[in-house]
């Protein structure tokens, strides 16, 4: 890994699954499958039109999500973005909630009262997608707080986008957890773009984590298609932090498959057919399946039943959701304080 | 003057439009608004017709965004600073209101603020408690500050047009759900001033002060009670700082009983100090005490099952007229 | 109980000192709070005695304190945040009213935010209009959020005490023009519930309900206006969220007469707020409209010339009462 | 000048006078002791109980303010912080209107609506100083927008210290400048403490110019007790804002003399008399009227009339002051909205 400031850059050479058994590549196939299958599904819906509100689709940035959560446990937190789904499917979250909660049913993770962008499940430390851009990284830094306050040997992980890294909510608590020494990994998805805005027109380095010297802080660059590269780079990071070395910034390079929200591409063209399909050919899961097969780590059969039992488990989600009643008004404004 | 109908986004574009045409000083900036042409649509062919010179894509930084406003209309130019949605002010507040709101008074006077802070507000579309808030209330709380609501297309044009020519800072609230709402709009460029409310629907039992959206569901909420035999004047402040306590008073004082609704929260929302006024200036001339209508004390839930019991419409609010009748 | 006189500053240091005796999770997080013991002395003592383990000294980022405090909430810990002036809530407001006061609900329920954001609030140092604000309208009209104002020593602990306790986003307003004020001060720990209104004193001709230091001054106002042979009950509901209606409704009902009185610009104020629900529910028991009194609408002015007119004190409440008993 | 991401330290090894004539040097002499009496006449002034509110003194930093304002013209926009004065005096701003805002009086430059921390001149481009730490440095990046838009060849120049390097609005406006190419000069005063708080604990790294790589900022590091330095190294970003070239960090190493606020330090000490002591032995008037009598350029006469002509101008302007009546209260509700 990099001294504060230098990155290393790692994108394109990842590493091969050597070193990487079958349970854990299944480990990483199972935590992408279950993304891509609940995400596309959810677009499926929306795009028939029986989803209410936005839709911030994770789809083809699997392999960060999954990478990142592999090296957790359910006592460490995490903070997450507009774009929360992956994350919370990765770090453990069930789909009948998170599905439940898409269609705004009382079994879903917020009852009904919170929808896609505030998904949370504090069993399993997920702090909450959020829907303000930066909003979860100050967060992050005072989950991390109190493990260090109360030295449980947890950790915080927060994820943001490019786009993220210009607002000061990033500036100010990159500097704080720096500062403070705290235990948390900032994990930079980098997909090049804000909403329609390209990366090279919101700033102007071609890396997020050249940002991290600003703050003292080590950082590193994986290649964020490649799930095995991901876990790499961040359990690196999660042990600098568990063994009390403070903040690592850790970028990923990928892609969105879809729009920015929603699935289809609105109105202007922002981005090119082209580049689209590049990104598709060095698709994450594909890129691990091919590998793990060729190097004969993890039969085809393995794969095949994940996916089969990812479909199934969405299918009952989905139909779980559906039949979960809608909230009753009369309990509109429970919880807005605790007692 | 010829008239069409327009939709209230693109009236506010068409005001845009115009007012580009006339002044050079004028430009946008914002996340998405030149490239993009705005995630509304607000801003639909501005980039074409008046270059990335003066449409402008930034970082996501609204701090930065309406800073740059602030810097540059104490310059002398007119930027229309884009804030997306409302609830994004609470990212960038001090440029707003420690700022802009306050640098002429506590410069000693020389400098003017000319820049329109426009967002989109109002919750109906399931966007969650982050993305549908009105919070006029903050802001009409502060000195220094213009706040323009508007509630049909042609108030969304005439009031861009206001706001773009006023030398003070204008926060411009969009109703989301107003935005494909369409209206009859004068093709010319007009001027909808500040502090006129415009009298909806005329009536002599009750007055409903009704604010943005708000306005349009009273109406339909009169055109109901017509039919019960019910006379309800309905009117629209159209901007709430200034607010025009003449028009509203006058009313009560004819009408006698007077309902107030927004779609913010009722605890401390304006609703609070219009009937604060109207009290205060009509007391003897009220039937009954000014009833308020508003959202109940919680942020604004996501599923439609609950967002549609949250947000006032025309059913609570022909309720509410009746309840205010039905006191002696 | 022992009792002695205490600052007010120092009633909230010892509040601090004592909740972080018998709570372990209490810790204190701001700028200059630790090393220096805060810019208004407000933590004099408590590195010395909790270490800097509990008392954090922080960079100038105020959206990362607060948002710290937020996540150490969520994990539950119960940090108290230092916002120094409350002007600077417009810096870090969304960690405030998005995050903080809306996460229990948008969650669906599990999570608690069991925080204090302590600012110093309130005109009369010539402080300028960054550093004199008192903003707790915006702050009470956000549902998620309680708002505590201290007039005295007694209450600064008493609810600082409550507010530690509390498992939700409280904002704790210090009066700075309080801070040296000196009062009975309970030696050990005690809590001055939420909620609960303060008559400090007893009237039967008009009702002042006064907010933060102007309850003080209205105290004084009722004092002189008893040589008048004018009976004044003076009310000060100590919480402005929540706000103790029902205490400020039976004493409306028993004089008939009420005014309300606060730092903040009148005009949106909730002095809005109170005075239209005393309307709305002792609508027959009013002889006169409620009057309000507040600052005029313009930024907190420099100069003690025109700082002294601008916060309303004991001679313009005592007006305010005789005028509203000379009203038929 | 260091490239974008690398910065060029001359501290210590300051340039000597050459190629400074007389009149460049007695310009920056002049700015200083401007300051330097008027902000020790305003510290005895509030000793004495004689001003209302706040004063934070810019004594000790006086080579910051003169060397960058003699790069500048009066049609150049400069925003300021709460430790203002220095940069409103080195910017041409006139004592009695001054020494009048501080007294509250009508004749100042907010006409006592304003105060110490809003003192501002737009007739020589002085956008005020600012309550709100950072909230001057996007207001900046606005007007060098203003300058850009309008193609009038004028930049704008924002003064920050090293504290204020921690919060958002710096990340956001230093940010959107780089991104938008605007002729702006971000000036860090870096004195090494916020308040009461020293740098190595508010920051990990030791020199804030390095904050500029994350924005594809060139920045440079110079003398902050040296005029010469300053001026020097504001030079070259003043001439690369003016090429189109875009903005640069300019980092000036230098010390405040008395309290964060008023005079003499309060309660507990945060740094100790040794430090203070040994800045002051590097005095930046001392030094420029040193070099400049060695190297024969200024005769000594020179600056002693600097001194008196600038004592009997404090003079006169603090009886002004004195005499100038309080704002009428009838006026109070004034300038809130323009018509
Ligand atoms: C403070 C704030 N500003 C703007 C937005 C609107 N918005 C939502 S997502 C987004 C783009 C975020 O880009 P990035 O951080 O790269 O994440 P990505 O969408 O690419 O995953 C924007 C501008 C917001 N939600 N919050
Ligand atoms: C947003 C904000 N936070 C905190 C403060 C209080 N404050 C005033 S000056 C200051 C320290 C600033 O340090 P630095 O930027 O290094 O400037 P210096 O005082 O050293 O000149 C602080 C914390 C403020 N005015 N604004
Ligand atoms: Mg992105
Ligand atoms: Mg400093």
């Amino acid at each position: 890994m990099a001294e504060a400031g230098g990155t290393a850059t790692v994108v394109g050479d990842a590493p091969t699954v050597e070193g990487f058994g079958a349970e854990e590549l299944l480990d990483l196939h199972r935590r992408m499958v279950r993304i891509r299958v609940f995400e596309t599904e959810a677009g499926r819906l929306m795009e028939a039109g029986l989803l209410p509100g936005f839709l911030h689709l994770y789809v083809g940035q699997e392999a960060v999500a999954a990478g990142a959560m592999a090296t957790l446990t359910d006592a460490d937190q995490i903070t997450s973005t507009h774009r929360g789904h992956g994350h919370a499917v990765a770090k453990g979250a069930a789909f009948r909630p998170m599905f439940a909660e898409l269609f705004g049913r009382v079994d879903g993770y917020c009852h009904g009262r919170g929808g896609s962008m505030h998904i949370n499940d504090l069993s399993i430390g997920m702090l909450g997608a959020n829907g303000i851009v930066g909003a979860g990284l100050p967060i992050a830094v005072g989950a991390a707080f109190a493990s260090w306050y109360r030295d449980d040997g947890g950790i915080a992980m927060t994820f943001f986008g490019d786009g993220a890294s210009n607002i000061g909510a990033f500036h100010e608590a990159a500097n704080m957890a720096a500062v403070l020494k705290l235990p948390v990994v900032f994990v930079c998805e980098n997909n090049g773009y804000a909403e329609f805005t390209a990366q090279d027109r919101h700033m102007l380095l071609t890396d997020v984590a050249d940002r991290a010297a600003a703050y003292g802080m080590p950082s590193e660059i994986c290649d964020g298609m490649d799930a095995v590269a991901v876990r790499l780079a961040c359990q690196r990071a999660v042990d600098r932090a568990r063994a009390g070395e403070g903040p690592t910034l850790v970028e990923a390079k990928t892609y969105r498959y879809y729009d920015h929200q929603g699935v289809k591409g609105l109105r202007r063209p922002y981005r090119t057919e082209e580049e689209v399909e590049a990104w598709k050919k060095r698709d994450a899961i594909e890129l691990l399946e091919a590998r793990a097969a060729a190097d004969g780590v993890v039969e085809a059969a393995a794969f095949a039943q994940v996916w089969e039992e990812t479909r199934a488990d969405s299918d009952d989600a989905i139909a779980f959701a559906q039949a979960s009643p809608l909230p009753d008004p009369s309990t509109l404004t429970r919880n807005v304080y605790s007692d | 003057m010829a008239v069409r109908e327009l939709t209230y986004v693109k009236a506010y574009n068409e005001a845009l439009h115009q007012v580009m045409h006339e002044d050079e000083s004028v430009f946008v900036v914002g996340e998405d608004v030149a490239g993009y042409g705005g995630v509304f649509r607000m801003y639909d062919g501005l980039l074409e017709e008046y270059g990335a010179r003066r449409m402008i894509d930034t970082p996501i930084s609204e701090m930065a965004i309406v800073g740059l406003g602030v810097g540059a209309a104490s310059r002398g130019l007119r930027p229309v600073v884009d804030i997306m949605f409302m609830d994004f002010l609470a990212v960038c507040l001090d440029q707003v209101v420690n700022q802009a709101a306050k640098m002429k008074f506590m410069f000693g006077g020389e400098v003017r603020v000319p820049m329109v802070v426009t967002v989109a507000s109002g919750a109906g579309l399931s966007a969650g408690a982050q993305h549908s808030q009105s919070l006029e209330a903050w802001l009409a709380h502060t000195p220094g500050l213009k706040v323009a609501m508007p509630s049909s297309a042609h108030d969304a044009k005439g009031l861009m047009v206001s706001a773009v020519r006023d030398d003070n800072p204008v926060i411009m609230m969009l109703n989301k759900k107003l935005l494909g709402a369409k209206g009859d709009v004068p093709e010319e460029i007009y001027a909808v001033p500040f502090g006129e409310a415009a009298t909806l629907r005329e009536g002599s039992d009750v007055t409903v002060v009704a604010l943005g959206r708000m306005a349009v569901e009273a109406a339909a909420a009169a055109d109901q009670l017509t039919g019960e035999g019910i006379s309800v004047e309905v009117i629209d402040p159209r901007t709430v700082q200034p607010l025009d306590t003449d028009t509203i008073v006058a009313s009560a004082r004819r009408t006698n009983r007077v309902v107030v609704v927004h779609e913010a929260v009722t605890f401390g929302g304006l609703g609070a100090e219009i009937a604060a006024q109207i009290q205060d200036v009509a007391f003897d001339h009220l039937d009954a005490p000014v009833m308020r209508v508003g959202a109940p004390f919680a942020p604004v839930p996501f599923s439609p099952a609950l967002e549609n019991v949250y947000v006032p419409d025309r059913g609570r609010i022909a309720d509410a007229c009746r309840r205010i009748l039905a006191r002696g």
